[in-house]
């Protein structure tokens, strides 16, 4: 069971609190209508899994609730940072 | 090949077994094949296996980073079934079905495919719903399963409780008598072994780097660790790894890779006949030859490549199996591992050729990958022999996900209402 | 407001007592759910102290999260239901039941179940956590005095399993 | 004379006698004993028989690393455990043990004619045969290897114990408490740094148990630990794996060394997170491979010298040692010190330590050096050895009863591989030792590499003139692998020691190899001709030790396994002989039987009474959610499918939630409270996902929005009033509402007192008859269902549950999320369109309504159905085709989603997902069944009251 430090609570805590959020930083579009089926595909669809450094969300949900961001190897399921949600990609 | 049997086994025994041969070469690579394949496990030697036997092309090397079977193929519950909803699914995992049946004499090894039956427990109202909706469909497209009242489902596997009064009891179950397990370790290397006998090589210890493209965007083969590799033909069959290879060839995929768990108990005399699943608590259990009761765990919540899961997913797994099982509340938990599971969106399976020329990918098999083996094997041999799909893995295009025609099983199951 | 007669808890109301703690039903309470971006504008809007720090709790006022209160009064108190501000005011009197365990292992009763670390939990804190799979808000009212306040409907699992920690205790 | 007690000798007091059974033959032992060292003491040497052969096997060790002593233990009452290690039961008063997977004795096992035919069964052999006949698999060959395998009987009965677990914290845990280990605990401790130290043994000390020189040391530590407020002391604890971020599982035992284990937690499940970790496991000594090596009578040298110096046990009253390294000698002195006379000292090294020779010579022992051990005389116990000269001359006979083996020590590095720290190959200790950490953590002691243990050589198999692949020299103990398996294994192209330990099954018994590993991978490295680091190395894998699942489970047994929510008014309900089914993690009242009735009469009877009085439904579990901000309306524009921004404060409206896919995954009804606050429904399965859904776009997507969700699924009871007289029942209740339908139509929310009680009140229905839901704080929710029910006494009110409820929408054509749709369904596709804004530019899911496959022709469609019999009530899940006489595979084109009797209609009905389904109005479907086939003609799905007079009365 990982730590997570919360950057809301500033508190490293135990995975259970925590609800894995998927990758970070894929905005849904403005006008979703005025896409393409391809890029609408790749918006739902599409996702980075790369071997090592990955941007993904968690959800404090059972703390104070917040969805944030992080940085997490996913060879060693370190992680780098984590930050507040509408702070740019680390 | 030295032929498998009792008699060459007894013959041998009185040469104090000095005489077997190598059960495969351990090949160096050549400068080019008619057709590679990425991933020694049983779905890439499986197929590299049928593109020799039944499409006649023998100028095959399967390519691994490690030791074949090391992966998924080594890490599984080998459970093995085909009673799956849609059409899609229920042609797919047939066809595999059928290859199981008869595998051992097709490769002169034994697999040990044993059809033990595998009864899904339905624990509320929703469960028989959606169970008898799987029956059903099985039974108008030629699959086995029946349904069994609580009563006969603790008759076909004793240890099964049936207390009315359990946080989740049993309401029934849908079992396919076909249905069961194989020994994983030898599937990989029986088709390892049969594969090498029609020329294949065998080539471990050799990572891909990177996949070469010509001018025309068609594949020219693949840098690895061992040097460059020609052919036009390129299968990637490399479960979690996947997208990580894809990459290499400039496509992006709809996987995610996640952390799945399974265990072993010590192993005791023969007490469980069968296979139960049950998805509503997440458990899923087997007694192996050795006698170990074999029972697969959850996935982790976020993607990881760490081969390394936590703690309380197992609680919850063991926990889940005490209570459908109060007998082995005492046994003792022997061994507990990790594998890496590559997940599409609709949890099935991307099986065909690709955007990118002599490109062929076999990936997203989920949790569900061992049982498909034979088939999965089969059918990329299929596509990569004829540039285009058989009818059965037509539909698991990547295409598939931007037309919004998905094979989502998991959702056919529906939520609780 | 009828009188308590007509309500029912979903816990006996009778505590449990163990050498070295004691679980019981809290007296009913009127609670608020407060969301809002700015904790002036809400002190302003209800008439009450709102700390700004995550964690604390001060007049029965728990911030819970950077944007989320929680405020435990006297039953029958009222707040502003704050019309038109930008802000939230819901009423969750009884959404939540409170568990009051007291002693000096009550801690070690908690801590059976919770992963976080309890004794970095100080006095006059109060967080959202998880105790196993189910969700609570836990206070410290004092070294040896812990509020629980969890649903009403998961209130009957997590009852019985302090009470079965606590039988444990040696 | 063999294994015996010597007076004097040991830990142990004579005092405290102790009488146990095995094999249901009572003994005599001493408190303190392990089943392991009482036996020993009684002279009971066979003790096991081995998992493929059925060898007669006794004692290799003396702790957690024995392969061969597996005994059941039965307590009765279904407190029976197989599998347990000899040297890690303690005894206690009236212990009943037993030996394992012999037939018909322990003496006399038929099993072994394995042995005899061993040569037929070499590593891998059930991969070349058992393959004709093709059948015979599973009916013969399979059952008879299946009989054959496994080690003791599984449990029949379900455990009667309870288990306990707790999180706990600390600054540092330390693991083995051996010197290592106290003295690191000792220097932490000093600090005031919280300090855990975790020992598997019954007794703290580890190594120093067994140096008696020790032992005042020891005593005095311990003392001064158990002062400590800040240190922990945790015997009998197993710290099994080792995990994420310094977080360890342990498991402490705490009854199972009692006479009487009452009815106490039996062990208690330590999830630990610590600061930092210190390994302090110490080493296993490794065996030697030669022939004969697992007779009964030979064991580690380290091994006997902990039953002699804890224990005051004997292995045996003349012992021999083949030994590679000094340690065995040191083992061995102390044997001889302690009165039992020794065989002969046989060290393959030509040359060794002066000291031990001098040692040696003064005790007057036998030394035979540059020799080895090349065979074993006798079955079931020691009777001599024969030994030769490294080159196989000199071959000669020794007699002797006990014959101790040191090879070498490995330390114990499983946890640290658990979590993931690197091993680097020690050509001094032939062994891997700790590396770069991944946590953390560090080892100390022998388990860190630093040991006083002397130096040997670390070899695979003994020298022998034998020829090697006629001889049994065993490797793994327990799965019978010999050293001519792994020799095979590799003639076979196993190259890497993956394949090996799967293709020979070593290190994959009980004791995860811990004895076996190191041999293995020497002998392989031999056979390969290649350095051992490039033959790998086998990840060892939690647990270190195995670990029972009742433990790993915690209190999560019966009724603390998963929480079920129950509602306010469930009380009620059971007390009224409710039928309740399982929905999510709720129960609900499913139907109310009354004597006699079976649930169709129940439900026909629940739904004529809706229909013609009022009935009475417990509708709290449907999940709530208060949006409130003066964005509220705007978000749920953007949430929902149909419009929000135009509903008027006092009015509902059915809101319909697609995922960004395009499919269905919520709906429910929805009202307006205020400009600035909705009071949203959900599905009782759909409530945490919905919210999670909501407030992820609230906070990801739309942080600019000034609205907040806050959960109320449990501050209101719902009581849902339903039928022509709903009205009438209600009317004397409630105040400051007026109920009249000109002021209160349908689909409208008013607040006001219901006995006494703040509520809001719906004008809504799910029956399709007049009906309002009554929502009451949940503390309040019995007492007004019960105000409501006496009221309604004169209206003939009855209480109906979730399948009369399922009926009653059915009979109006009212989907339910999840059995009338199934996570591919679009809302066209459930004939919603109505509840799709048009206008809207976007709302969540909109773009994907638009992709190719979604607005393609064919898809499934909902529609009704109504069988040709109308007796004839179809299955739910039943399949649809166009033709019938089509062959198997059939083409299906729709499956029924909903079916019932309908008392109201006095038919059934159905609805069904159809391929075009709107399409083929009036077209007469096949549902094949087993043995028959039921025609069913295609219909709108709305089978009642179709102009809504009713609801609207």
């Amino acid at each position: 069971m990982i730590l997570i430090h919360c950057p809301y609570c500033e508190q490293t805590l135990p995975e259970l609190e925590f609800a894995y959020a998927g990758e970070a930083h894929i905005a849904r579009p403005a006008e979703p209508s005025a896409m393409s089926d391809e890029d609408w595909a790749r918006y739902l669809f599409i996702r980075a899994n790369p071997r090592g450094r990955h941007n993904e969300r968690w959800r404090h949900i059972h703390g104070c609730g917040r969805f944030f961001n992080a940085v997490r190897d996913t060879v060693t399921d370190k992680f780098e940072t984590t930050y507040k949600a509408g702070e740019p990609r680390k | 090949m030295t032929r498998f049997s009792a008699i060459s086994l007894f013959a041998k025994a009185l040469g104090g077994h000095q005489s077997w041969p190598e059960l495969w070469p351990d090949a160096q690579p050549k400068p080019s094949y008619d057709a590679i394949i990425v991933g020694a496990g049983g779905h890439g030697l499986g197929a590299a296996y049928y593109l020799a036997k039944k499409y006649g092309i023998t100028n095959v090397a399967v390519i691994e980073k490690g030791w074949l079977g090391g992966g998924n193929t080594g890490r599984n519950t080998t459970i093995v079934r085909s009673n799956y909803l849609y059409d899609e699914s229920a042609h797919l995992y047939d066809h595999a079905v059928k290859l199981w049946d008869g595998l051992s004499q097709d490769l002169n090894f034994n697999v040990m495919y044993s059809k033990r039956g595998v009864m899904m427990l339905a624990h509320n109202v929703h469960d028989v719903q959606s169970f008898q909706r799987h029956i059903h469909a099985n039974r108008l497209n030629g699959v086995d399963n029946e349904w069994l009242t609580p009563q006969e489902a603790k008759e076909y596997c004793p240890p099964l409780s049936i207390d009315p009064g359990a946080r989740h009891p049993v309401l029934g179950a849908a079992l396919q008598r076909r249905g069961g397990t194989a020994r994983h370790d030898s599937v990989a290397w029986g088709y390892a072994r049969a594969a090498a006998a029609l020329g294949v090589d065998i080539i471990q210890n050799c990572a891909v780097t990177g996949i070469r493209r010509g001018a025309d965007g068609a594949v020219e083969g693949v840098e690895t660790t061992r040097g460059f590799i020609a052919s036009k033909k390129i299968g990637v069959s490399a479960a979690g790894n996947s997208s990580v290879i894809m990459q290499m060839a400039g496509l992006e995929f709809p996987l995610e890779s996640y952390p799945l768990q399974a265990l072993v108990s010590e192993p005791v005399k023969p007490v469980f006949p069968c296979v139960v699943m049950s998805n509503t608590v997440h458990a899923y259990i087997s007694q192996s030859d050795k006698g170990e009761l074999v029972i697969g765990a959850g996935t982790d919540q976020y993607v990881s490549y760490s081969q390394r899961g936590a703690l309380h997913i197992v609680e919850h797994t063991v926990a889940a199996i005490c209570e459908i099982f109060p007998l082995f509340r005492r046994m003792r938990m022997l061994r507990n591992w990790g594998g890496i599971v590559d997940v599409t969106p609709d949890r099935s399976p991307i099986l065909g050729k690709t955007p990118v020329p002599g490109l062929y990918v076999n990936c997203g098999w989920g949790t569900g990958g061992f049982k498909a083996t034979p088939g999965a094997g089969d059918l990329l041999a299929y596509t990569m022999a004829k540039d285009e799909p058989h009818p059965i893995n037509a539909p698991y295009n990547l295409d598939r996900f931007r037309r919004g025609r998905l094979i989502d099983e998991a959702a056919a199951a529906a939520v609780a209402h | 407001m009828p009188d308590t007669a007509t309500r029912s808890a979903p816990i006996p109301a009778q505590p449990a007592e163990f050498p070295g703690v004691s679980i019981r039903l809290g007296a009913p309470l009127a609670r608020w759910s407060l969301r809002g971006r700015d904790a002036k504008a809400l002190a302003k809007a209800i008439g009450h102290k709102v700390p700004g720090k995550i964690g604390t709790n001060e007049g029965g006022m728990a911030c819970l999260g950077p944007d989320e209160w929680l405020l435990r009064l006297p039953i029958g108190s009222v707040v502003p239901s704050g019309e038109g501000l930008p802000l939230s005011v819901v009423d969750i009197s009884e959404r939540a039941i409170t568990l009051e365990l007291e002693g000096p292992r009550a801690i070690a009763v908690l801590q059976s179940g919770a992963p976080r670390d309890l004794s970095q939990f100080a006095v006059g804190e109060a967080r959202r956590t998880i105790y196993e799979t189910t969700e609570i808000v836990l206070i410290r009212e004092g070294e040896e005095r812990w509020t629980v306040e969890v649903w009403r409907s998961f209130a009957p699992w997590l009852h019985e399993a302090l009470v079965t920690a606590a039988s444990h205790l040696r | 004379m063999s294994a015996h007690r010597i007076a004097g000798a040991g830990r142990l007091s004579s005092a405290g006698r102790v009488n146990f059974r095995f094999d249901g033959k009572a003994y005599q032992g001493q408190a303190g004993d392990s089943l392991a060292s009482a036996l020993l003491a009684n002279g009971v040497i066979l003790m096991g028989r081995s998992f493929k052969y059925h060898r007669p096997r006794g004692l290799l060790g003396a702790g957690a690393e024995e392969p061969n002593a597996l005994i059941s233990v039965d307590r009765g009452g279904g407190r029976y455990t197989p599998n347990l290690r000899a040297t890690a039961i303690e005894i206690y008063e009236g212990l009943n043990a037993r030996s394992q997977n012999r037939w018909p004795s322990l003496q006399t096992d038929l099993g072994s004619i394995n042995d005899r035919l061993g040569m037929f069964f070499p590593a891998g052999f059930y991969n070349k045969t058992f393959m004709w006949p093709r059948s015979a698999w599973e009916k013969l060959y399979e059952p008879a290897i299946r009989g054959m395998a496994g080690l003791g009987d599984a449990p029949t009965d379900a455990d009667p114990d309870v288990y306990g677990a707790t999180y706990a914290h600390c600054d540092v845990l330390i693991v083995g408490a051996g010197p290592a280990g106290i003295d690191a605990a000792l220097a932490a401790s000093a600090s005031k740094k919280k300090v855990f130290l975790l020992d598997e043994q019954d007794e703290m000390g580890g190594g120093a148990l067994g140096d008696p020189a020790l032992w005042p040391w020891l005593a005095e530590s311990l003392k001064d630990l158990g002062k400590l407020p800040n240190v922990t002391l945790l015997s009998r604890t197993t710290a099994f794996g080792y995990y994420h971020d310094n977080f360890i599982g342990a498991v402490e035992r705490l009854t199972e060394h009692l006479a009487n284990p009452d009815h106490h937690p039996r062990e208690k499940l330590w999830r630990i997170r610590a600061g930092e970790v210190v390994l302090a496991q110490g080493a296993i000594e490794r065996p030697l491979v030669f022939e004969g090596n697992d007779v009964p009578g030979v064991m580690l040298a380290s091994a006997a010298g902990t039953y002699l110096a804890r224990y005051g046990v004997a292995v045996g009253g003349n012992v021999a040692l083949m030994t590679v390294h000094d340690s065995g000698w040191r083992d061995l002195f102390t044997l001889a010190r302690a009165g039992v006379s020794v065989a002969a000292i046989i060290d393959l090294r030509d040359t060794v330590d002066e000291g031990l020779l001098a040692e040696a010579q003064e005790l007057g022992l036998r030394v035979e050096l540059g020799s080895a051990v090349i065979g074993v005389a006798g079955r079931q116990a020691v009777k001599g050895i024969e030994m030769a000269r490294a080159d196989g001359s000199a071959r000669q006979r020794i007699a002797c009863d006990a014959l101790l083996m040191a090879g070498g020590w490995t330390p114990s590095v499983h946890l640290w591989s658990h979590s993931l720290g690197k091993l680097e190959w020690s050509e001094d200790w032939g062994a891997y030792l700790p590396g770069q950490p991944n946590e953390n953590v560090r080892c100390v002691g022998a388990c860190g590499g630093t040991w006083s243990f002397g130096s040997g050589l670390s070899i695979g198999q003994l020298p022998t003139p034998k020829n090697p692949s006629r001889i049994k020299a065993f490797v793994d103990f327990q799965n019978d692998v010999t050293a001519k398996d792994i020799a095979l294994a590799v003639r076979e192209g196993m190259k890497s020691v993956e394949h090996i330990k799967r293709y020979t099954t070593n290190g994959m018994a009980t004791d995860q190899g811990k004895t076996s590993n190191l041999n293995a991978l020497q002998l392989a490295s031999r056979a390969l001709d290649r350095p051992v680091q490039q033959i790998g190395l086998t990840t060892f894998r939690p647990p270190y030790t195995p670990q029972t699942f009742g433990a790993l489970a915690g209190h999560a047994k019966d009724a603390l396994f998963q929480p079920v929510r129950k509602s306010p008014i469930d009380p009620w309900a059971e007390a009224n002989g409710a039928v309740f089914e399982l929905v999510a993690q709720w129960r609900r009242a499913r139907y109310f039987p009354k004597a006699g009735e079976d649930m169709h009469a129940a439900v026909a009877r629940e739904c004529l009474a809706v229909r013609e009085g009022a009935g009475i439904f417990d509708a709290s579990t449907l999940g709530k959610i208060e949006v409130v901000g003066p964005d509220a309306a705007e978000f749920l524009n953007r949430m929902y499918t149909n419009p929000w921004k135009q509903l008027e404060p006092g009015r509902c409206r059915y809101g319909l939630l697609l995922r960004e896919d395009g499919f269905i995954t919520d709906d429910g009804v929805s009202a307006r409270l205020a400009p600035d606050r909705f009071h949203l429904t959900t599905t009782t399965g759909g409530a945490a996902r919905v919210l999670n859904m909501m407030e992820d776009y609230l906070q990801t997507e739309w942080p600019d929005l000034n609205v907040w969700l806050t959960s109320t699924t449990e501050q209101w009871a719902v009581i849902a009033l339903q039928g022509p007289k709903a009205r009438d029942v209600i009317a004397p209740l409630v105040s400051g509402i007026d109920l009249s339908g000109e002021m209160f139509p349908h689909m409208a929310v008013r607040e006001g007192t219901i006995c006494g009680v703040p509520t809001r009140l719906f004008r809504v229905s799910f029956t399709g008859e007049l009906g309002f839901e009554i929502n009451v704080p949940a503390a309040y929710g019995r007492h007004v269902w019960e105000q409501v029910w006496q009221a309604g006494q004169a209206h003939g009110i009855t209480p109906y549950g979730t399948e009369t409820m399922h009926v009653l929408r059915a009979e109006k054509g009212f989907i339910i999320v999840g059995q009338d749709t199934d996570g591919t369904v679009t809302p066209s596709d459930a004939g919603l369109e109505w509840a799709v804004g048009k206008k809207k530019p976007d709302f969540v899911g909109k773009r994907s309504l638009a992709r190719p496959d979604i607005i393609a022709s064919g898809r499934k469609q909902l529609i009704g159905l109504l069988t040709d019999d109308p007796a004839e009530v179809l299955v739910e899940g039943a399949q649809i085709v166009a033709d019938p006489n089509q062959p198997v595979p059939m083409t299906m084109i729709g499956h029924v989603t909903s079916s019932y009797a309908s008392a109201t209609l006095g038919r059934s009905i159905a609805m069904a997902l159809v391929q075009g389904g709107f399409d083929r109005m009036g077209e007469t479907l096949h549902v094949p069944m087993p043995g028959k086939t039921i025609t069913a003609k295609v219909v709108k799905p709305m089978f009642y009251d179709a102009e809504g007079s009713r609801l609207n009365a």
